[in-house]
């Protein structure tokens, strides 16, 4: 009962904090929500019995994405459009109805299928963390090797692409930017 | 015996065609001899290859095979049968004439030259392919080429927007050259979807192992997949081979390319299609065929007719050769419905007697249009007084595609129609002969407002006869024509061979 | 606690990341929206992993690292669109268009 | 290989080896001089062969046929080729090669002002015939007949269009192409029916009775386009366009006569039907009365003798038609001689004076006596005068054709018999007595010996004729015996009457035209036939052509083009669904996930 309870709490935090991030004007305080909603899920990790990926949310997701979110807007523009456009308007209910519309599916789907909650045949053990580390440094090993790889390029890639070349593009506008 | 004679015909022209690729730009005679040499070695091989096919044993011959894709059962796997001799005659005669008359090219001559030589190698892979997959493959390779050499080498001329679709006329130039190679393309490519979707099918139900045509055509498809591929096979082939109503790439497309280019297309390509049908088409698909041959003999008899009627009031002199191909190729079609040795084996060889008859007039308008700049009939006149070989090869090629006796138009017309008179086709023979008798009247329209009359008025002060090379491409196709029609027996009793073994499977009645 | 409470909240969060896809204009929280439907998805794997077994948790620690390099190249592009276009708003970003 | 068929066959390639020889060195034939005599040479050898093979013949050699396969299928031999050498070959081999050497002697003299390069084109041309011409005669089936056939069509087109230059020779060519080759069809189909029931090509075969009317009338199509058998006789005429000698060999000699040749070849077929006999003699009446009328009003002598040639033609087909193969094929061998004749001698004369009209000539006869000689001799040939040789051949034809069909076709003939010395009386009075009628004509002088020999040559055989009659008899097998019925004593009385009476017209006025005849040449002068045809050509083929030209270009292909267009244009119209905002692209996105979300849901 009491895991119901703080499951119902944990997703409340997770929901409303979603719905200020992708409402909020001021970008800062949308990530500030977002960030709100990972440790909820952090938080809702842990209940499932996933610790270690609780902990690796936290120390990933809040404290280095997060921090790169602030620094990205900080570089950038922190409010989106001054003047509204004729489609400002129409967007949000577009989206709402949507977004409501694929909620709908899925949870009429979710709802429908029978068996869902039942108990598993037998009962599972819970995962360790040798387990998991197992698991990553020896059957997946190759995935986990390419998946660093990955992240290489990535961060290789992010310089790149973000590295300031000539002062020229940024100090003239260019004929881009319409 | 394997002598890699066939791998050697069939690469010799794109080899050629690697090395002028590295030749530089301005070596002018290096890029054409070059080219003539790779030509002449698929002429002598093919020329050898037909002289020692062995017509007893009958059959695929010299057969190679090079898996490429084992596990889905593609081979490169060439093998020249009773068919695959003439034609790559044909295909050689062809090309060397056309390298021939190419030899005043002077816009961007290297990779002129490089496109019509891939473009032969892919005809001839055509012809000796046995694996399915790989005919297709050649076939496009033989197909794609023609849009760049149309495109860049072609000449344009104004036709005006009239009838109900003029709203057409303001999205396309219609009759640019461009336009000319679009259309081509987008058709034949049409023709090649629904060749492919075919394909398919067969080698699915065939049990999905191998493409070689020998083992497509012993499975035995069902009925209703038989009648519903063989349209495809039939319209997508038969794009190619001008059949009513999706010929009609073909007028304007050779009436924009160049000299050699049309030479290849109507002499060579058009054959392609034809075969497709027959080789492809028939063979594979008895009862399909057996099910729409009433359909393809009409039709066929229709494209003889229509086109000698359409060819009869055109001004521009290259229309109306065009037309008169889409007439004659009308009678390849003909033949093939007959479902007979004597009907197949006229298809065949009208395939080649068309071919060359065809490169002729092509090579004949070139000289002309080079000479004259114009094609418009009504400019011309008397040309026979400054230049009488072009005007005696004219007639040689009109009097051919008449169908008259000593030529080899007449051995396949003749054939032809004796096949389908005999068969019970009455009305087919009658529309082919009045097809032929039209044919007459045009061509010897055309032959005596151009040649004909008092000398050429002051307008053409640029007119003089054939020269060098362009003399050797005349002769040779001239000859050829000649020969052909006085025994004809030196290509159609190997054609006959490759007819009893193709037809075997549809007329059961006929095997050797 | 269920699986189908777990696929639900799930379910929701996508919704929203959704809703946020569609809505906001600034590139920056057009990402945070990704983010949340990224969040979303691992807690389905973690969930089924809690209540069925498998090597869910592995797949969601597997994404949570595919996630983070895509925030990186993402606001790498956010800055590099800023820079050419002194702005972040994606809909005037119409290169796209023949 | 025995000895007919070494003969024919020499006969057959000698004039082909010149054709070749002239044809691939350009060098020996421009230089003129060098092709003509190749061609005589070849023509020599050609003849003598004839003559052994004909003395052979005659001496109850036997026949003799050898043949390759030429077209095979399967296991048929669809069609062979090959020479066949017996009565009727030789005696045609002959007819054919003599004419063309007197001929192509004769060219010598009168082609002598060409240029040397057009000089060796007439003589190629003439060799080529030659050899097509043999092809034809010496055919051992009607296949090969037919390719000689078309061949011979070819010759006479380039050899009608010899002096290209000329709009009206050019026309001259094509229409002579176009109407036989109309007439072939018939020919072709003939051939396919004969095919189709025999599976061969043979003219010996047994049809059904059906079949073979059927047979015979398609063959007799192609007869009527090329022995100029109303109502397709209109290309004759105009062929006179081509140099005299051409019109001598091609188209009065030799040419024209492969019509009655193949029915005399196809005799055994054309046996098998009443009908088709009727027909041909109906035709052959009338085509001989029709064309007699129409040269009583020609003023150009080649004119006159164009239509001649129809009207004797005519006799000949009638003659066939009645069922006397010996009449109708000795007719055609005596009318090649004296019509060679008539045509070479007016061709002297038109050398002589430079044109063509009878009203340019006058008096020649005195100035040039060979050819007046000559001319007189062919008339009085041609008219039947007893004792020539047209006197015995028309004699068979009258004979053979008195009882048929209520003796209307042979009033008919009889009635042509008179025209026809009427017409001839008139051009040589016109012509070549009387007075000169202008500067040129007074001056006229003969020509060489090259021109006078053949005319001596034929001139002999004109009037001797006659005396081939029974060996030809003998050589085909048929009984004759000269018997003066009333027939021949009718007709000579005829040809004497008409040889009068055009005496007492043109004798007096050269230019007098009697009212009978103003009506004639009216009708001549409507050329209502060939304005049929005219309209035929231009009103419904070539309209039907345009019509379909345009058909092809704006519906046909319009259509074509039309769904390109209709392409692009919806390419057009989807293309602001690309906006380029990624935005619109995410909605698109996520509308698909819904869409599958909820075809998920729906299974």
């Amino acid at each position: 009962m009491s895991a119901t309870l703080g499951f119902g709490v944990v997703a409340a935090c997770a929901l409303l904090s979603a719905v200020f991030v992708v409402r909020a004007v001021d970008l800062i305080r949308a990530v500030l929500w977002l960030g709100i909603t990972l440790v909820a899920t952090a938080a809702l990790y842990a209940m499932l019995g996933a610790s270690f990926l609780a902990g690796v949310q936290l120390l990933l997701y809040v404290g280095g994405v997060m921090t790169l979110m602030v620094f990205g807007v900080m570089i950038t523009r922190r409010h989106e459009g001054i003047a509204p456009t004729a489609t400002d308007t129409v967007r949000p209910v577009r989206g709402a109805v949507v977004a409501a519309a694929l909620f709908g599916l899925v949870a009429a789907a979710i709802v429908n299928t029978e068996g869902l909650d039942e108990a598993p045949a037998r009962a599972l053990a819970p995962l360790t963390l040798a387990d998991l580390g197992r698991s990553i440094l020896v059957e997946h090993l190759l995935a986990f090797e390419a998946l660093s790889l990955l992240l290489l390029a990535a961060i290789i890639g992010a310089v790149v692409i973000a590295r300031r070349r000539d002062p020229g593009p940024l100090d003239e506008p260019t004929e881009a930017s319409r | 015996m394997n002598d890699h004679l066939l791998s050697l015909i069939v690469a010799a022209p794109a080899l050629a065609a690697l090395v002028v690729m590295f030749l530089p730009d301005g070596a002018r005679q290096a890029i054409r001899w070059v080219s003539l040499l790779g030509a002449s070695v698929s002429l002598l091989g093919s020329i050898y290859a037909l002289a020692t096919y062995d017509s007893a044993r009958a059959g695929l011959q010299r057969v190679e095979d090079y898996p490429i894709v084992p596990s889905m059962g593609v081979h490169l796997r060439l093998a020249q049968d009773g068919w695959g001799g003439p034609l790559l005659l044909l295909t050689g005669v062809i090309i060397f004439a056309g390298v021939l008359a190419s030899w005043t090219v002077s816009k961007r001559d290297k990779e002129y030259f490089v496109l019509l030589l891939v473009l032969v190698s892919g005809v001839l892979g055509v012809f000796v392919s046995q694996d399915l997959l790989i005919f297709f493959l050649f076939y496009e390779v033989a197909v794609l080429p023609m849009y760049l050499l149309i495109g860049i080498w072609g000449a344009s001329h104004a036709v005006p927007a009239k009838g109900p679709f003029q709203a057409a006329w303001k999205a396309f130039a219609v009759g640019d050259k461009q336009y000319a190679a679009m259309k081509l393309t987008l058709m034949l490519l049409v023709g090649s979807a629904a060749i492919m979707a075919a394909i398919f099918v067969l080698y699915l139900q065939a049990g999905a192992t191998s493409f070689d045509l020998a083992h497509l055509a012993a499975t035995s498809y069902d009925r209703d997949t038989q009648i519903i591929v063989f349209p495809l096979i039939w319209l997508g082939f038969g794009t190619l081979a001008g059949v009513f109503p999706f010929h009609t790439w073909s007028p304007d497309g050779h009436a924009s390319a160049p000299t050699a280019v049309s030479m290849l297309h109507a002499g060579v390509l058009m054959k392609l299609g034809a075969f497709g049908v027959m080789r492809v088409g028939m063979v594979l698909l008895p009862e399909g065929t057996h099910f729409w041959v009433p359909v393809v003999g009409a039709v066929a008899a229709v494209n003889i007719l229509y086109g000698a009627l359409c060819a009869m009031s055109q001004t521009d002199l290259k229309y109306i050769v065009a037309y008169s191909s889409v007439s004659h190729m009308g009678v390849v079609m003909l033949g093939a419905a007959t479902l007979t040795p004597a009907g197949w084996d006229g298809a065949v060889f009208q395939m080649v007697a068309h071919g060359i008859m065809t490169g002729l007039f092509f090579a004949l308008v070139g000289i002309v249009y080079e000479r004259a700049h114009t094609r418009a009939i009504a400019k011309m006149g008397g040309f026979a007084t400054v230049m009488p070989g072009v005007a005696v090869f004219f007639t040689l090629a009109c009097l051919s595609s008449l169908g008259l006796p000593g030529t080899a138009g007449f051995v396949s017309e003749f054939v032809v129609f004796l096949a389908a008179w005999r068969s019970g086709h009455l009305i087919w023979t009658i529309a082919g002969v009045l097809g032929a008798f039209i044919t007459a009247i045009y061509v010897l329209r055309a032959t005596r407002a151009i040649f004909w009359g008092p000398g050429p008025s002051d307008d053409f002060h640029e007119l003089s006869d054939a020269r060098r090379t362009e003399w050797g491409a005349l002769i040779i196709l001239g000859t050829s024509l000649v020969a052909l029609g006085v025994w004809p027996r030196l290509l159609l009793d190997p054609i006959d061979v490759g007819t009893l073994t193709h037809l075997a499977r549809l007329v059961p009645g006929v095997v050797r | 606690m269920t699986l189908s409470h777990c696929l639900l909240l799930a379910t929701a969060l996508f919704s929203i990341g959704v809703y946020g896809l569609l809505t906001r204009r600034h590139a920056i929280a057009v990402l945070l929206s990704v983010e949340l439907m990224a969040n979303a998805a691992n807690i389905c794997f973690v969930a089924f992993s809690r209540f069925r077994g498998g090597s869910g948790q592995l797949f969601a620690l597997f994404a949570l690292a595919l996630t983070v390099a895509e925030v990186a190249v993402g606001l790498a592009l956010v800055i590099l669109l800023y820079r050419s276009h002194r702005d972040t708003r994606i809909d005037l970003a119409s290169e796209m268009k023949l | 290989m025995t000895r007919p068929i070494v003969l024919a066959l020499v006969g057959l390639f000698a004039p082909a080896a010149a054709a070749l020889l002239l044809a691939v060195a350009p060098a020996l034939r421009r230089r003129g001089t060098p092709a003509a005599a190749l061609t005589i040479l070849g023509s020599v050898a050609s003849f003598g062969a004839a003559l052994l093979l004909l003395a052979d013949r005659l001496h109850g050699g036997p026949a003799a046929l050898a043949t390759v396969p030429w077209l095979r299928s399967g296991d048929s031999v669809i069609a062979e080729i090959g020479v066949c050498a017996d009565g009727v070959s030789a005696s045609m081999l002959v007819v054919v090669t003599l004419v063309a050497l007197c001929v192509q002697v004769f060219s010598l003299g009168y082609m002598h002002d060409e240029q040397p390069p057009s000089f060796g084109r007439y003589f190629t041309y003439h060799a080529l015939f030659l050899f097509s011409m043999n092809v034809l005669v010496l055919a051992p089936n009607l296949l090969q007949l037919f390719g000689g056939w078309e061949l011979v069509g070819v010759t006479s087109y380039l050899l009608i269009g010899f002096y290209f230059r000329k709009p009206s020779a050019a026309r001259a060519a094509v229409k002579a192409f176009w109407v036989t080759k109309f007439a072939d069809m018939g020919l072709l189909f003939g051939l396919f029916v004969l095919f189709a029931a025999t599976g061969s090509f043979r003219w010996d075969a047994h049809l059904a009775p059906a079949v073979a009317t059927a047979v015979t009338l398609l063959f007799f199509l192609a007869v009527v386009g090329k022995s100029a058998q109303f109502p397709l006789h209109v290309w004759l005429p105009d062929a006179m366009e081509g140099p005299t000698p051409v019109s001598a060999l091609l188209h009065a000699a030799t040419m024209v006569a492969a019509g009655v040749f193949l029915i005399v070849r196809a005799n055994p077929l054309f046996e098998q039907s009443e009908t088709t006999r009727n027909v041909m003699l109906i035709v052959g009446a009338g085509t001989a009365l029709f064309a007699a009328c129409l040269a009583l009003v020609q003023s150009d002598i080649k004119k006159v003798l164009a239509y001649s040639t129809c009207s004797q033609l005519g006799y000949m087909v009638a003659a066939l038609g009645a069922g006397s193969m010996m009449g109708g094929f000795f007719h055609l061998t005596t009318h090649a001689f004296f019509k060679a004749l008539l045509f070479l001698a007016a061709g002297s004369a038109i050398h002589a004076v430079h044109s063509n009209e009878i009203d340019d000539m006058g008096g020649l006869a005195k100035r040039m006596p060979w050819t007046g000689a000559a001319f007189v001799i062919g008339a009085l040939a041609l008219a039947g005068i007893p004792g020539f040789s047209g006197f015995f051949s028309k004699d068979l034809v009258l004979e053979a054709v008195e009882h048929r069909l209520g003796h209307v076709p042979w009033i008919a003939l009889l009635g042509t018999a008179f025209l026809t010395a009427f017409y001839m009386g008139r051009v040589v009075v016109v012509a070549f007595f009387g007075a000169p009628s202008g500067e040129k004509a007074a001056h006229a002088h003969e020509a060489g010996w090259s021109m006078r020999g053949p005319l001596v040559v034929l001139a002999a055989l004109s009037l001797l004729g006659g005396a081939f009659t029974a060996p030809f008899a003998r050589l085909h097998g048929e009984p004759y015996a000269l018997h003066l019925g009333v027939g021949p004593v009718l007709a000579a009385a005829l040809a004497l009457g008409g040889f009068a009476l055009a005496y007492r017209v043109y004798g007096a006025d050269r230019r007098a035209a009697p009212a009978v005849l103003e009506g004639l040449s009216k009708v001549a002068r409507s050329r209502a036939v060939n304005r049929f045809y005219e309209f035929g050509f231009h009103r419904v083929a070539l309209v039907v052509s345009s019509g379909l030209a345009w058909t092809d270009r704006y519906l046909v292909d319009g259509l074509i083009n039309m769904i390109g267009y209709e392409t692009l244009e919806g390419g057009r119209r989807a293309r602001p669904l690309q906006t380029g905002l990624a935005p619109d692209y995410v909605l698109a996105v996520v509308l698909g996930v819904v869409g599958l979300a909820a075809w998920a849901v729906a299974q």
